[in-house]
């Protein structure tokens, strides 16, 4: 370093002049740099932020369509096929057990999602295998008895209008983690509108710290 | 070949004699990489580490090229903040060193967390109460000091400097570099400062455990003492080894009679200091949790008062006497000595701070741990020196490192 | 246009740029920690439905309540069932890990037969149609009682069934394994006759005293002594622990006495001289015994000396006078034999002496005594057809009084004595000592039919291997023992639909019975084996379907018992260990170490202490005094006049001078590498030394040397 | 961050009874089978072996034939830190907050997912309680399905230690919010798989806040610090009760009983003659 101010100080007139020469240059060279700087930029950025997306998420149909518009207008509400168990756990997607308490009978309806239900599933007593939009990874403890027994929530806070939906749209995987696309939010950049865009621990954190004023201790939410 | 890269007026050795030298190392360098690369993929199970040595060779290692690099941060702010002018004369292979050092340790630490890929939670999820998060902050924002310090020693490479906006910038960069050493001396101050309370907040481990001020144990500012210390005895050691292996001389002795002296003068302050926590440490604090001194030293078949005696005594009072003496200073041969002896004198706290703890049996029906590294572990720890070699040597080659050699060896300019 | 450097550096900066401000570089950063998080190859288990199935644990004689959590239909833990009169909600360490079997790497996936050196998977069909095939040849030619069988035990309907095939097929060549409960009963039969056994209130006693008997070591019914022990404190009672090393159960007790090994039939005695001679005695309890008593006064007056006992055993005179004194003035005293688990070898010897310290004190069938009770009979089976071929040959004499003999017959007789063997729930090429002369016998065998469910070292020897499901997989009545005061029949159930192409053991013989025709078959009316168990324990099924287990007595036996001790006045001469060495090696019962017919589990050999195995080495125990020149922690050869050994040394204050320690439940050869080629098998080491006038093998250790290796 | 053990909070805790215990080793395995810990070939290493219940052998080092023997059970001890405010020894170092002091429980607990390996918690904990999953955890083909899915398998690279079998307590909430008691769980409905499974019942578990529980009436804490250390807080005021490394002032909540004096002195670490002095003292002579 002590150089460079060597040479700085001696030299300052040569320098200078060179200073001024190169400058006229500089803005030519630097007028494309530009260009080139913001084509790279644009390209580099949209494709980060649309095309990576496409990469990242593979797409999976469920095994045939699901209404679940229909089943909550027949069954009245959410707690008859995803109820607590008596020790206070959760059953989840229900197994087809539970299914077959209304489809005892051959079909109910018409369709052709419930041809196949009964077709590849009832009649070769198969569990159907469902992809769970907002399964959490195996290092959660996620209490459901916890939030809508104690803490009184409803469902729609964490998943949405899924009730009203008439038919199943495509799960999407993480092809890196193996996450379901529910969890980071359908936007790339994790932006949420509403509570249930996204399932990442900081969100449980955030309504954890608001609604029992601390986020909670490791276990309380990791096994 | 490569002449048109090598400093005006400096005398370099042929080209193919510098890339045998640079493909030996190299070659150290790889077996280095290769174990790197097992622990990566294989996981930890590659070393001899266990449940009792969580933290073993790599962490001593880390600790100690922290401690020696520390040399980098002391000269400038030795230059930059109390202007000892003279020192610009070393301060850039100070930084050089300083930036092997640092580097070295962040790799090193990169190899020997079991999940390098989630080793960002550190800053994500910091917490503010420990002080590996100290360290981690600190250690990777000196980081960014020491590159942005080694800079516009790069730029000034014959062919760099010919682009002027490289020549500005190594320039501009230089005026603000007082701001820079006095960032690196606060961060410094923090980082190592904290690594030595990882040791000392241990209240688990009697060997460990420092009372201290406020939230920073008396470990914290003896770490922080002894890498100012020390560091400079391992820049002259890196120093005379450099004109040794060139078989020029590099800096003045004038330049080398300061910052030994200087050295000298912090390393008694420091050793006194040290003696002082020892003593109310084996008298106070250890007693009073039950401890008797020779606990932790004897019913082994390593750890004794020798250790202690090394480090302290030998390691420390001796280079301390030698470095603040005028005639035993300026008497090469004696320097070395004590360069040397102090070099090894802080290594040796490092592994007493890391490794005889872990070693220590600290519930009464438990029994001492002793550790003997796998190669795997050597080779990683081996790799920070060849790297270092390589790169200093390329900057010794390249580079305006020495402001002295060229008035130090009158030779004609290189003529082709 | 010139694309000059600063074209270049724009686009990389601006590509770097662009990336840097998309969300790629975050999310990706993310999902890589999130891939570390979820490494494909680390295990996720399936959520479900938590549910629990009562069963019982059939791994040792122990017979506890076990409840299972299950997944939906998955077991996952394996825990002890509350108020279970067993075991009360305690559980051991194998039976916890006993999901470990289920998986085990050595279990047997399908039926194989022997080709050669290998095994090679057949049909079930055909395995039992060649079992069929080589016993109705026997029976052609008229040698039915050339059909062996080795169990675990007498008692269940499955030991039931193989007997009962025997019979009807012309055999009385029906052995099982020595067990605890083997020698109750032999000591029962000598002292108070046929067809009873021996239990000890370890609950109710005031004073315990242990002649090796590793109470909280595997001993008995593992976890109802765990908890008779542990109760003692409150109680507060006393145990007095008699054997040559500091046990777990002499370190818990009150007293630990070191003896002499080999030497605790002769303290025995010298406690009931001392209890004779100073009138300590029960005189309204002396009124039960048939004679001999006096015969036996005189004996132990004469040879049982407190001096000459000291001398023997090692114990100091006071100390034998006191213990017999603390003994017989005791409220509730009881003497316990079978030193460690009771299941190694014992001579009657010691037995029968130990039980008589609980005749003279009047102990017998009073709480916190020694309860002397029937057989268990709850099996009702229907008569066994029989023609006159089955007659014939089930009336010959069988080859050995018990299975150490049937071996040494086997060896040494030069034609071929037995030429069919079925072997359940037993391994006695690891179990029994003197191991090679074992497999060199099982070579004299033509034909051995195992029904193991895991390749073990004698299923190794196998021609047929019939696989049995595992307990988890199958039913089948479970009767307590092991000296177990309350009797009690657990039900084990499957709790698991069965892994592999395997059979309960009892459907594999009613399989065999049906090939073989006439009236072997007509004595198998059952078309399966579960339908056999509902029946023959029709009386108590639905206590054991519903509550898993029925309670057959509960209180002590209210009559008083015969005594005679007619074996012991005849003076029989205490056993030597073999060989000329200067120590002696003996076998150590580790509580974390199975050392029966099932081996250890990988959790379990876990939990197993450094200073038992180290890497692959076993390690013996031994006094600094004994130890001369050798390091601790060092290796060493240990040489018995089997063989020679290498060991380590874990010089260890709680051992007796003179004596060496060494593990049992090691030196597994089969595989499992969890459990398998860890340390030596002791019984490759110790020899076989029949006590002549009871015909058991009761080699309580070994002479051995130890030098630095 | 600084909180305190609040009364309304669980501070759930332990104690074990050393003359019971006889060192079967069910509370080990049982602890492994509960809580998913992975086997190795080799595991007679025990500095790398996972065993979050460890079970030591004590002796009092006399020599034949006074020798005695005494094991000693140890789980993670749920340290309360100094003076007991929740400032672990392994909880206040962790950079990445991947293990932490909850204050509503007194357990010690931890994100696996969070930890990235650095083990300098296995380092401060001098109970040895922290254990590194130094390989990828493998079951024996097939024997993977007795996973439980309560407790989630730890990959290769992370530190794991006993959690009180934190998803117990879990179970016991859910249970008792399904049933309309939001906050309270029963004595019964949260006992750790070392304390049921041990055959001895040598092991007692419960809230040490709640004078109803059994493990409470045992230990009965004393609620003032030691007029001896100002860090130790909770000491039991029965003089045959005590905890491991004591002095140190970290707060362990689990207790000790022994009859022996032996065992009590090898509990903690004694200058020569101190012990002598000390051996009585406990809470309830300190405050009348």
């Amino acid at each position: 370093m002590s150089e460079i101010e060597n040479k700085a100080e001696n030299g300052s007139t040569e320098s200078a002049g060179e200073g001024s020469a190169g400058e006229a240059k500089d803005d030519k060279g630097l007028g494309l740099g530009i260009i080139f700087f913001i084509i790279a930029f644009v390209a580099c950025f949209l494709s980060g932020t649309l095309l990576f997306p496409k990469l990242l998420y593979s797409k999976k149909e469920q095994p045939f369509n699901f209404d679940h518009a229909l089943h909550v207008s027949e069954a009245g509400d959410c707690e008859t096929c995803h109820s607590l168990r008596e020790d206070g756990s959760f059953t989840g997607i229900p197994k087809l057990a539970t299914c077959l308490d209304c489809h005892y009978e051959d079909v109910l309806g018409e369709t052709e999602d419930e041809a196949t239900f009964v077709e590849e599933y009832v009649s070769k007593e198969k569990e159907v295998p469902w992809h769970v939009y907002s399964r959490q990874p195996d290092s959660v403890f996620f209490s459901h008895a916890a939030h809508t027994e104690a803490g009184g929530m409803d469902c729609v806070s964490c998943h949405g209008n899924i009730g009203e939906s008439t038919s199943s749209r495509p799960y999407e995987e993480n092809r890196i983690t193996g996450y379901s696309r529910d969890i980071w939010g359908k936007n790339i950049f994790g932006i949420k509108k509403h509570s249930w865009d996204r399932m990442k621990m900081d969100d449980c954190a955030k309504c954890h710290k608001k609604e029992t004023g601390h986020q909670g201790y490791c276990f309380q939410c990791h096994k | 070949m490569d002449s048109a890269l090598i400093p005006e007026g400096a005398k370099r050795c042929p080209l193919p004699k510098f890339s045998i030298g640079i493909a030996i190392v190299s070659a150290v360098l790889l077996w280095g990489v290769y174990a790197m690369f097992l622990c990566w993929f294989k996981g930890l199970n590659q070393t001899n580490m266990n449940d009792y040595y969580g933290f073993a060779l790599w962490i001593w290692a880390d600790l100690a090229v922290i401690a020696v690099g520390g040399g980098a941060f002391f000269t400038g702010l030795l230059k930059y903040i109390f202007k000892i002018d003279e020192l610009k004369n070393i301060i850039n292979f100070a930084v050089i060193i300083g930036f092997i050092c640092y580097s070295s340790a962040l790799l090193i630490l990169a190899i020997d967390i079991g999940q390098p890929l989630r080793g960002w939670f550190i800053f994500w999820h910091a917490n503010v109460h420990s002080m590996l998060t100290e360290v981690a902050f600190c250690l990777s924002a000196y980081f960014a000091v020491l590159t942005i310090e080694f800079i516009p020693n790069i730029l000034e490479n014959r062919q760099a400097n010919k682009v002027p906006f490289f020549h500005h910038l190594a320039h501009n960069m230089h005026g603000v570099m007082a701001i820079f050493a006095a960032t690196g001396a606060f961060l410094s101050f923090f980082h190592q400062g904290s690594l030595g309370g990882v040791a000392g907040v241990m209240y688990g481990r009697p060997f460990a455990v420092r009372e201290g001020l406020l939230v920073w144990p008396w470990t914290f500012f003896l770490f922080t003492w002894s890498a100012a210390a020390y560091g400079p005895c391992f820049t002259l050691l890196v120093t005379k080894t450099t004109e040794a292996i060139t078989g020029k001389k590099l800096v003045k002795d004038n330049v080398i009679h300061l910052l030994a002296k200087i050295s000298g003068w912090m390393i008694v302050t420091y050793i006194i200091a040290k003696i002082i926590d020892t003593a109310y440490w084996a008298m106070v604090t250890a007693p009073s949790l039950g401890f008797n001194l020779s606990h932790f030293y004897t019913d082994n078949s390593f750890y004794g008062y020798w250790m202690l005696i090394t480090e302290i005594v030998i390691c420390g009072v001796v280079p301390g006497a030698i470095l603040i003496t005028k005639s035993t200073r300026e008497n090469p041969k004696l320097r070395l000595v004590a360069i040397i002896l102090g070099t090894i004198g802080v290594c040796l706290n490092r592994w007493v701070m890391v490794l005889q703890i872990m070693a220590v049996p600290v519930m009464s029906f438990d029994t001492w741990a002793l550790y003997i590294p796998s190669w795997q572990e050597i080779a990683t720890t081996v790799l920070p020196v060849a790297y270092g070699v390589i790169l200093i040597a390329f900057a010794y080659r390249y580079l305006p490192v020495f402001p002295q050699e060229q008035e130090l060896n009158q030779v004609k300019p290189v003529t082709e | 246009m010139k694309v000059d450097r600063r074209s270049f550096l724009g686009l990389g900066i601006g590509a770097v740029a662009g990336i840097a401000v998309s969300p790629m570089g975050m999310k990706l950063t993310d999902d890589s920690a999130i891939w570390t998080q979820n490494w494909p190859w680390t295990p996720v288990p399936v959520d479900g439905k938590v549910n629990y199935e009562k069963s019982v644990c059939s791994l040792c004689p122990g017979s506890c309540g076990i409840s299972v959590r299950k997944i939906d239909n998955r077991p996952v833990k394996i825990e002890g069932l509350a108020d279970h009169p067993v075991n009360d909600g305690g559980a051991c360490l194998h039976g916890i890990a006993g999901l470990q079997y289920l998986y085990d790497p050595a279990r047997i996936k399908t039926p194989l037969k022997k080709n050669g050196a290998n095994f090679e998977k057949i049909s079930w069909n055909d395995a039992i149609e060649l079992v069929a095939e080589k016993l109705s040849n026997m029976r052609e030619k008229g040698s039915p009682e050339k059909l062996a069988c080795i169990t675990d035990k007498e008692q269940g309907s499955v030991s039931g069934l193989f007997k009962r095939l025997l019979k009807t097929f012309g055999s009385p060549e029906f052995y099982t394994m020595p067990s605890l409960e083997s020698y109750l009963e032999i000591t029962a039969s000598a002292l108070h006759g046929k067809g009873k056994t021996i239990a000890f209130d370890l609950e109710n006693a005031s004073f315990v005293l242990s002649f090796g008997a590793g109470i909280i070591e595997g001993w008995g019914s593992p976890v109802s002594c765990f908890k008779a022990n542990a109760s003692r404190k409150t109680r507060h009672a006393q145990l007095y622990q008699i054997e040559p090393r500091l046990s777990n159960t002499a370190a818990n007790a009150d007293r630990w006495i070191p003896v002499k090994p080999g030497s605790e039939a002769d303290l025995a005695l010298g406690i009931s001289s001392v209890i004779l001679k100073n009138n300590l005695f029960d005189s309204n309890a002396t009124s039960n015994f048939k004679g001999d008593l006096n015969k036996l006064a005189a004996v132990l007056q004469k040879d049982y000396s407190l001096a000459k006992t000291a001398k023997i055993t090692g114990v100091k005179p006071d100390d034998i006078k006191k213990i017999a004194t603390l003994f017989a003035k005791a409220e509730m005293p009881v003497a316990v034999f079978g030193k460690g688990r009771g299941d190694g070898a014992q001579s009657l010897k010691e037995l029968a002496a130990v039980h008589t310290l609980n005749c003279l004190v009047g102990n017998i069938n009073k709480k916190g005594g020694a309860f002397v009770k029937p057989n268990n009979q709850y099996l009702e089976f229907p008569d066994v057809a029989m023609d006159s071929i089955a007659k014939t040959g089930f009336g010959k004499n069988k080859t050995g009084k018990y299975v150490n003999q049937f071996f040494e017959e086997v060896n040494r007789s030069s034609q071929s004595l037995i030429e069919a063997l079925f072997i359940y729930n037993a391994n006695p090429c690891y179990t029994l000592h003197d191991t090679k002369k074992i497999k060199k016998a099982l070579d004299k065998i033509p034909f051995i039919v195992s029904f193991s469910s895991f390749l073990d070292e004698t299923a190794m020897e196998a021609d047929v291997i019939l696989p049995s499901h595992t307990f988890m997989e199958r039913f089948e009545d479970v009767p307590s023992s092991g000296g177990l005061v309350k009797t009690v029949v657990g039900l084990t159930r499957p709790v698991i639909r069965p892994l592999f192409n395997t059979k309960t053991p009892g459907d594999s013989l009613i399989l065999i019975a049906k090939a073989l025709k006439g009236n072997i078959a007509k004595s198998f009316p059952w078309t399966t084996y579960d339908k056999c168990l509902e029946s023959l324990t029709s009386r108590i099924w639905n206590s054991l379907s519903e509550d898993g287990f029925a309670v057959l007595s509960n209180g002590m036996p209210g009559d008083s018992q015969p005594v005679d001790v007619s074996f012991l006045a005849k003076n029989p001469a205490s056993l030597k260990a073999q060989g000329n060495y200067d120590l002696t090696l003996i076998p150590i019962d580790n509580m974390r170490l199975m050392s029966a017919a099932t081996a250890s589990s990988p959790f379990a050999v876990k939990t197993v202490s450094d200073s038992v195995l180290k890497g692959k080495d076993i390690v013996v125990e031994i006094n600094p005094l004994t130890a001369k020149g050798l390091k601790n922690r060092g290796f060493a050869v240990l040489t018995t006049p089997m063989g020679k050994t290498r060991v380590k040394v874990n010089i260890n204050e709680g051992m007796m001078p003179g004596v060496i320690g060494m593990v049992t439940g090691l030196g597994h050869t089969f595989d499992n590498k969890y459990v398998s080629n860890k340390g030596v098998n002791i019984n490759d080491l110790i020899g076989q030394v029949i006590e002549p006038d009871s015909g058991l093998d009761a080699a309580f250790g070994i002479k051995a040397s130890i030098s630095k290796a | 961050m600084v909180q305190e053990n609040h009364n309304s909070a669980y501070k759930f805790g332990m104690v074990i009874d050393l003359d019971k215990c006889t060192g079967c080793g069910s509370c080990m395995v049982s602890c492994m089978a509960e809580n998913n810990v992975p086997f190795k070939e080799d595991e007679t290493n025990k500095k790398d072996s996972i065993t979050w219940m460890r079970v030591y052998k004590l002796t009092n080092d006399k020599p034949f034939p006074d020798t005695e023997v005494v094991y000693m059970p140890r789980p993670c001890q749920q340290c309360g830190g100094k003076g007991d405010h929740g400032h672990s020894p392994c909880v206040s170092v962790c950079p990445a907050v991947a293990t932490d002091y909850g204050y509503d429980t007194g357990i010690v607990s931890q994100i696996y997912t969070r930890c990235f390996g650095c083990r300098y918690c296995m380092g401060a904990c001098p109970y040895h309680a922290r254990y590194f999953n130094w390989w990828d955890p493998k079951w024996p083909e097939g024997m993977e399905k007795y996973l439980s899915p309560n407790v989630s398998p730890r990959m290769r690279g992370v530190v794991e230690k006993c959690s009180f079998c934190y998803h117990r307590y879990q179970a016991a909430r859910d249970k008792a919010y399904a049933h309309g008691n939001k906050d309270h769980i029963k004595e019964e409905d949260y006992q750790t798989a070392c304390t049921t499974a041990c055959p001895a019942g040598a092991i007692v578990f419960g809230d040490l806040n709640n004078p109803a529980h059994e493990v409470h009436q045992i230990v009965k804490p004393d609620p003032h610090p030691d007029p001896r250390n100002k860090h130790v807080a909770g000491k039991s005021r029965n003089p045959k009760i005590f905890r491991l490394l004591e002095r140190l002032g970290t707060n362990p909540k689990v207790y000790y009983l022994s009859e022996r004096e032996w065992v009590r002195k090898q509990g903690d670490n004694y200058l020569e003659g101190e012990w002598e002095k000390i051996k009585n003292h406990h809470g309830k002579a300190s405050h009348g």
